[in-house]
């Protein structure tokens, strides 16, 4: 009785005891959910584009915040360094076309992924040998990020609100924004939608494949040094934040590999869900430190309801 | 060239379905084998067995029952180091509240708890495929590592929380333990490893294995021509995580002497695979050769610098190793995506057409 | 030789020539709305060669996969060797003794010629993991058994010299001739070939023709088929189906569905 | 298992009483093997002889009585070969029949032959015998060994290998005194029984059928196989035509007589795949077949690497210094033997395995002339290939080249108990233990064809070299004389020439002439490629023909075959004085060649009779203009000035000369 108890219920009581902790709970679990929502967003990208599973995708998220502080810390002004490491991304994204993509190109879906995973391994020993491997510091004064917080004090009680999370937040949008009007505007951008679906249709279009690629890499390169500023702030910038990266693996399979939508969505659903669980159900009855695989288990749970994921379209299987 | 095939014809079906259907193979195989268990042995220092034989062994295996399910079976995993975890902490169990069974019969019992967990994380591969299924299979990674480092009953409250081999006889003979010479231990590893390869054949030649390439390459074509998709995918679980099941127990027991939990998270997992690709998935042989090559890797990046003269310091050796692992997981890919047993296949097709090119 | 084959009990069905083997009853199939089949009824008869035909579109494909399980109709009963069912799973569909071939070759493309066509006798291989493991003996025994009849369809078909090559490799008809052994591996009762000659020249078609016909005399297996070139179904086919838009527009023999006003409309694109 | 009672101790004069002795002596030995089911079925000599044993019962059985003909039509199948031995254990006549004959030549042979029961192979053959039936009313019953698409055949008439077997078994079964009697039936024979009929193909004419005689068809065996050290530990391929004397011999008679295994190939188009896996250690191919394999190595080589190719090459080279040497046994250096011996592990080794031929230990070649380079080349890699010569008359051997007396152009010298004359008029003409009795009610034939004192003629001519080794030149139809009475054999000369690479086709005149001349026609591809080397340009064949260049390089081969007639006595009057090379390749559309691309002599001399005019008065060039068809049918005028050339005679070669005075 008492663990039924403490399961469905306590959680509960407690919720509505402390609204404002509540409050707090999902603030940060929403703050989580944006960057994870970004990675994703990464990921679905390249997915939609070229069919690779991008594995590295969370490796470019710390490889673009590393060499950013790496150039600060070498004393380029931290203004400079912003379009500085955008150059190396996009090198990057050249690199990774000519030595990997194209090569491979034409081979079956796990040959590619297996691929990225070796782009993984080799930005991780490049980045530890030039960079070091100890945590650094986010340079986020110098890039201008307000530090301070709001502090709020609903139903009595206390919220905090870091600006700089308010500012992931907000800048995570209009990123995602401009991104949205670039893939559905722009005929740059609608060749990239076109090639998901059919090779032939989107080279009418006249865009060579190889740009495609290199653009949408770059584009996912660009994304990973947003991630990597945001998340680098809350956390340090180290290689543990690759971790991170794992956990937009279940956003994918909740919001589908080609939902632009779902990874939004299933990125703030899965920064919320893991937070609550973690501190009402979590700490309380589990021993904490349940994030590690909370999302992962319930992504798994869901899709065995919904195997096409939460947005994905039905499917009909054909012989 | 030495492939001299001619003359070597098969009068039954018993002999078309024979392991080596070329004596030349036999001949290889026998060589190999006698390298394995005499000349490797009784040549090895410490060093080598603890840094090259034992772990490119257990790292095989471990690789096999990957392959089995990745290679074979076409389900991709990314969670081999959980199960590897398993088996491990299984064995551990086993050997703490059982001190007297036998070391033998409780890594292969280990296996079984392997196989039951890697059903249950199976399950799901019946209505989830693809990617989306390797990302389940992180589901398990994750989940079991954090529950090593959870439920304290698995490592008997220690107060470190990490699991400690204890000293363990077989026959009179000191097999586990810090004790333990490497030399016993090598031929204990050999032994397990010899026996699991041998069932790994077996089964991936025989109609399992076939249902199993089957789901693999077509799994509609394979519903329709009357393989039951969910049954052939469980056993592929089943088999596949108990060997990986008894690797893990090997890997603790044999080699690492201990472990934390941590050490079963996805770099391990990620290491296993590296060997399965880089071997060549939906082989056995590959398995080996890939684990030769990522063990030999960094210990030949230690010495060799060493050797002429360069003095480069640990870390960057380190970050030399991975960057390599990476870019060599990309170079086979590109240039035989079916990975270092494919090599050998092509190498031995050549060796029978010459001196023909082909 | 091929001597034993004749005697093999591939027809063994407990169904007397001539009866009806298979009764498809008011089928209807849609998805998500859209209508693939809408009522449609025939039988297949033990024995006889079928065609079901018709435009692309008609619903021809889908009313195979109806008959094997694949697709689960909304609508109507299907009665096989005298069994009602509404629906089963293709596996099942396989161990009552029916068997496909399909449109788009579906072969295993990493596995040789003999293991395709070993695999379609995957339902009757019964040695299990344990047996597996040990491989000599039992499992041994039974590989070569099912060997000696995989071999039988080998030179029935007359791929031999492709046996060990993977089918990957292989050109488009060869395959189709492969998929139609793996097919016949598994010893069916009711055959279901998915346009068996599509994509073929003249000579691959006439083989297959012959194969066709030769299945069905030598092992008197009952053959239902979609096909598109009209000339080979009217020479291959005991009775034809007639399918448009989802609904059947005409039965009979060839004869009699060739001066079929209704047929002859559709297959012209007449609109109705 | 047969009784040995009544047989012990006496050699077998029939390939039935050696079936009896083999299931005795090689009991569990394999006798025959097929590749049919993916794998090589297999038969020992006892296994074999219960098969025969049923079939014979069971032909017994339906009436097959002594004397009764028998075809048997359809590829290389052990059930096709096991009826020769039960029709031949009832004394009845096996008459194997070319499977791809066209109908009316079949019907012929059936007709002729007064076959009453056919053995075929599958519905194809049974469905081109029900095709003629009318034409055959002797003609009977069929039996065929495939039943594959026969089932819904009228079975009145037609019945399946096994059934009969089955019958015979049932025999078996019922009186156990029926085996003794078969048995007893087979001691009975003396040898003096038919044994076979083989209808030679009809190059000329009608087929003949040529009657074998048992006891004189084991005793060449016989002499064969024991000049060639074949036991029972032997194998061969059999893929050649059952009906041809060559398989019949090789395979059965030396088969029976030795007991070596004989293998069926999978199907025609596997033999090269089968005889790789078989790895036998007797085999026989005609030189086109060597030639062939000899130009798919070569091509296949092309696409090696630079470094193996040279290795190849260089290793190729080492073999035609020593190879023969080693082979025959004679000294060679130690530098050649390590030489050799690493070629060996490289090369030759690896290619007779990928070849098939890693375990012959006699492989031989006939029917026509063999280039002293191919001869060279395979016996450089150590494989024993020597000449026969033979004919269905002889029952095959007439010379074989025994080991060690190994020469590109001879045939060798008389096979055992092989007493060979040439004539007055150069025919070669021969006495044999296997020797025919005459062909099937042909008197006239068989009068034409054997001499008075009971030899029989070749048609070929031949002549004895300083060896000892019989040479043949021509056919005999086609041998002149010089002016001078010395012999003119154009062919001889013809082959000499076109064992040249760069020439393709050419004619020889001289019969009733001064002296010899020829015709060239190079070979497009081969001089092409040399002239691209060596950057000569050229528009056409016609161009490149003309060259003069191109005639150096004809002049030098020329001068080669003059410098070799020079050396054989018999032959040194046909030098070459003068040559030309067409303007025109020789073709088949034009009727200069025959559909199996052979020279049509006499229509060639008749269409280019001015240039042959030409040769013999002396000019240096004539003009000439030609009717060709294109490959389209149409048709045009090609014209052209054709060089002459003079060439230097060489003196007769001394030594040889006392040798054959």
């Amino acid at each position: 009785m008492e663990f039924l108890n403490n399961v469905f219920v306590a959680p509960f009581q407690d919720m509505a005891a402390a609204p404002d902790f509540f409050m707090q709970v999902v603030w940060e679990g929403l703050v989580s959910g944006v960057l994870y929502a970004l990675i994703a967003l990464g990921f679905v990208l390249i997915y939609k584009s070229s069919r690779i599973f991008n594995f590295a995708q969370g490796i470019m998220v710390v490889f673009a915040a590393l060499t950013l502080v790496g150039l600060h810390e070498m004393g380029v002004p931290a203004l400079l360094a912003v379009p500085l490491t955008l150059g190396v991304m996009f090198l990057l994204a050249v690199a990774i076309e000519r030595v990997v993509l194209r090569p491979l190109v034409n081979q079956p879906d796990i040959i590619l992924f297996m691929a990225t995973i070796g782009i993984t391994l080799f930005l991780i020993g490049f980045g530890e040998m030039i960079f070091g491997g100890e945590n650094k510091v986010m340079i986020t004064e110098q890039l201008g990020i307000p530090t301070g917080s709001f502090e709020f004090e609903p139903f009595g009680g206390f919220l905090l609100i870091e600006q700089k999370d308010l500012t992931a937040v907000v800048g995570a949008g209009v990123l995602v924004l401009v991104l949205l009007l670039f893939l559905n505007r722009s005929k740059m951008g609608r060749a990239i939608r076109a090639l998901g679906d059919d090779h032939q249709a989107a080279l009418s279009v006249g865009i060579s494949l190889s740009t495609i690629w290199v653009l949408v890499w770059f584009i996912a390169g660009i994304i990973a040094l947003a991630t990597g500023i945001v998340w680098g702030a809350r956390a340090g910038v180290s290689f543990a934040l690759e971790v991170i990266a794992y956990k937009a693996l279940p956003v994918l399979m909740l919001g589908g590999l080609e939902s632009v939508t779902g990874a939004i969505v299933g990125g703030l659903a899965i920064g919320v869900l893991e937070k609550l669980f973690e501190i009402y159900w979590g700490q309380p009855l589990l021993g904490g430190n349940t994030e590690t695989w909370f999302a992962f288990v319930f992504a798994l749970i869901v899709l065995l309801f919904r195997p096409q994921g939460l947005f994905g379209e039905k499917i009909i299987e054909r012989v | 060239m030495f492939y001299r095939i001619s003359g070597q014809f098969k009068t039954d079906y018993r002999s078309d379905h024979a392991l080596f259907r070329v004596r030349q193979d036999a001949v290889l195989m026998g060589i190999i084998l006698l390298f394995a268990w005499v000349i490797f042995p009784f040549t090895a220092n410490e060093f080598v067995f603890q840094a090259l034989l034992i772990p490119v062994l257990i790292y095989s295996l471990a690789a096999l029952g990957l392959n089995i399910l990745t290679g074979y079976a076409g389900q991709l995993s990314l969670g081999t180091g959980a199960f590897m975890g398993v088996g491990a902490y299984a064995c551990y169990k086993l050997v703490t509240i059982f001190p007297e069974m036998n070391l033998l019969v409780a890594i292969g019992l280990s296996g079984f708890f392997a196989a039951a967990v890697g059903v249950a994380f199976g399950l799901p591969s019946l209505r989830i495929k693809g990617f989306y299924l390797a990302i389940a299979t992180l589901a398990a990674q994750f989940f079991l590592v954090w529950l090593f480092e959870k439920w304290a009953w698995l490592y008997n409250y220690n107060a470190s929380g990490a699991i400690q081999v204890p000293t363990i006889d077989m026959f009179g003979i000191r097999v586990a333990g810090p004790t333990a010479s490497s030399f016993v231990q090598y031929y204990f590893v050999l032994f397990v490893v010899t026996i699991m390869t041998i069932f790994a054949i077996n089964i991936t030649r025989g109609h399992i294995g076939r249902t199993w390439k089957a789901v693999r390459d077509m799994d509609i074509a394979a519903e329709l021509v009357g393989i039951n998709l969910l049954r052939s995918k469980l056993i592929a679980f089943a088999v596949s995580s108990y060997i990986v099941g008894v690797s893990g127990a090997l890997f603790v027991f044999l080699w690492r002497g201990a472990a934390e939990p941590n050490l079963f998270d996805i770099p391990l997992s990620f290491r296993v695979l590296f060997i399965a690709i880089i071997g060549g998935l939906g082989s056995i042989l590959g398995n080996y050769l890939g684990a030769i090559l990522i063990v030999a890797l960094p210990v030949i990046l230690n010495i060799l610098p060493e050797m002429v003269g360069l003095e480069i310091n640990a870390a960057v050796v380190e970050h030399l190793n991975i960057m390599i692992i990476g870019a060599l997981i990309i170079a086979v890919l590109i240039i035989e995506p079916h990975g270092l047993a494919r090599f050998w296949a092509i190498i031995r097709e050549k060796l029978i057409m010459w001196p023909f090119p082909h | 030789m091929a001597d034993t084959i004749q005697s093999s009990p591939w027809t063994d069905d407990g169904i007397d020539p001539g009866a009806v083997l298979l009764n498809v009853d008011n089928i209807s199939l849609s998805f998500g709305g859209v209508k693939a089949i809408s009522d449609i009824s025939f039988d297949v008869c033990k024995g006889e060669i079928r065609a079901i035909i018709g435009p692309n579109g008609a619903g021809k494909t889908s009313m195979l996969n109806v008959i094997n399980g694949f697709y689960q109709p909304q609508e109507g009963t299907i009665m096989f060797r005298g069994k009602e069912r509404r629906s089963m799973k293709p596996h099942q569909a396989v161990g009552q003794g029916i068997a496909r071939t399909f449109q788009n070759v579906a072969l295993f493309k990493g596995m040789s010629t003999l293991d395709n066509i070993m695999a379609g006798r995957s339902v009757m291989m019964k040695r299990n993991l344990f047996w597996q493991l040990l491989w000599h003996g039992p499992a041994l025994n039974e590989e070569i058994e099912h060997r000696e009849k995989v071999e039988e369809i080998i030179d029935f078909l007359e791929i031999k010299h492709i046996r060990r090559t993977p089918v990957g490799n292989l050109p488009y008809g060869l395959q189709k001739r492969v998929e139609l052994g793996r097919a016949l591996a598994m010893e069916p009762s009711l055959l279901l070939l998915d346009e068996p000659m599509a994509g073929m020249n003249l000579e691959e078609k006439e083989d297959m023709s012959r194969f066709v016909l030769d299945v069905n005399q030598q092992f008197g297996t009952t053959i239902a088929l979609i096909e598109h070139d009209m000339g080979v179904v009217m020479d291959l086919s005991d009775r034809v189906v007639v399918l448009d838009y989802g609904k059947k527009i005409a039965d009979g023999t060839p004869d009699e569905v060739r001066n079929n006003q209704d047929v002859i409309d559709a297959y012209l694109g007449v609109p109705h | 298992m047969p009784s040995t009672g009544s047989n012990a101790g006496r050699v077998p004069v029939t390939f039935p009483q050696y079936l009896l002795l083999n299931a005795n002596r090689f009991a569990d030995r394999t006798a025959m093997r097929h590749k049919d089911m993916g794998i090589w079925q297999s038969w020992s000599w006892k296994e074999q002889f219960e098969e025969v044993r049923a079939f014979s019962l069971g032909l017994q059985e339906k009436g097959l009585k002594a004397g009764d003909k028998v075809a048997i039509v359809g590829a290389n199948r052990p059930r096709l070969y096991w009826t020769f031995c039960s029709v031949q254990a009832l004394g009845a006549i096996p008459v194997p029949v070319y499977a791809d004959a066209v109908a009316e030549e079949m019907a012929y042979v059936l007709n002729h032959a007064g076959t009453k029961l056919a053995v075929v192979q599958d519905q194809e053959q049974v469905d081109k015998l029900l095709s003629f039936s009318d034409d055959i009313p002797e003609l009977k019953d069929i039996i065929y060994d495939e039943p594959r698409g026969l089932r819904d055949y009228d079975h009145t008439h037609l019945q399946s290998f096994a059934d009969i077997q089955e019958i015979g078994r049932g025999v078996l079964a019922a009186d156990s005194s029926r085996a003794a009697a078969w048995e007893q039936a087979i001691n009975d024979a003396d040898g003096d029984e038919i044994s076979v009929f083989l209808y030679t193909s009809g190059t000329t004419g009608r087929s003949k059928g040529v009657i074998l005689k048992a006891g004189n068809s084991v005793k060449a065996a016989e002499d064969t196989a024991k000049f060639d050290h074949l036991t029972e530990n032997d194998s061969v391929l059999a893929y050649l035509p059952l009906a041809w004397v060559g398989d019949h011999y090789l395979n059965y008679a030396q088969g029976y007589v030795s007991g070596l295994c004989m293998a069926c190939p999978e199907s025609q188009e596997t033999v090269q795949h089968d005889l790789r896996e078989i790895g036998p250690t007797f085999y026989f191919a005609p030189p086109r077949v060597f030639e062939g394999l000899l130009t798919s190595v070569m091509i296949r080589m092309e696409d090696a690497g630079t470094l193996k190719k040279k290795m190849f090459h260089h290793f190729l080279g080492v073999a035609k210094k020593y190879g023969e040497a080693i082979l025959e046994g004679r000294p060679v250096s130690l530098l050649g033997r390590i030489s050799y011996g690493l070629g060996n592990i490289l090369v030759y080794g690896p290619l007779k395995n990928t070849l098939g031929f890693s375990n012959i230990r006699t492989a031989y070649t006939a029917g026509e002339a063999i280039g002293p380079d191919l001869f060279s080349f395979f016996r450089s890699l150590g494989i024993n290939l020597k000449q026969l010569y033979g004919q269905t008359e002889a029952f095959l051997y007439v010379t074989a080249q025994k080991d060690g007396e190994i020469h590109a152009d001879t045939v060798g010298k008389a096979a055992p108990d092989v007493e060979i004359r040439i004539s007055d008029d150069g025919e070669v003409q021969f006495k044999s233990p296997g020797m025919f009795v005459g062909y099937y009610a042909d008197d006239e034939k068989t009068k034409e064809t054997v001499t008075e004192d009971g030899f029989v003629k070749t048609g070929d001519a031949g002549i004895f070299d300083s060896r000892g080794d019989l040479k043949i030149i021509d056919r005999a139809k086609d041998v002149g004389k010089l002016v001078n009475g010395s012999l003119f054999a154009p062919k001889y000369i013809e082959n000499k020439l076109k064992f040249f690479p760069n020439i393709r086709e050419c004619v020889a005149f001289g019969d009733g002439r001064e002296f010899c001349s020829v015709f060239l026609n190079i070979d497009l591809v081969a001089v092409g490629n040399w002239a691209e080397r060596n950057n000569i340009s050229y528009g056409s064949y016609q161009e490149l023909a003309g060259l003069p260049q191109v005639y150096e390089m004809m002049t030098e081969h020329v001068d080669q075959v003059n410098r070799d007639l020079s050396n054989e006595p018999m032959m040194a009057d046909s030098q070459i004085k003068r040559f030309l090379v067409l303007h025109k390749e020789l073709d088949a559309d034009d009727g200069e060649l025959t559909r199996t691309q052979k020279v049509r002599r006499s229509f060639i001399a008749e269409r280019y009779a001015p240039l042959i005019e030409a040769l013999y008065d002396g000019s240096t060039e004539k003009f000439v203009e030609t009717e060709v068809t294109y490959e389209d049918g149409r048709k045009g005028r090609i014209s052209a000035t054709v060089q002459i050339r003079d060439m230097d005679v060489h003196p007769a070669s001394s030594v040889t000369r006392e040798a054959a005075e």
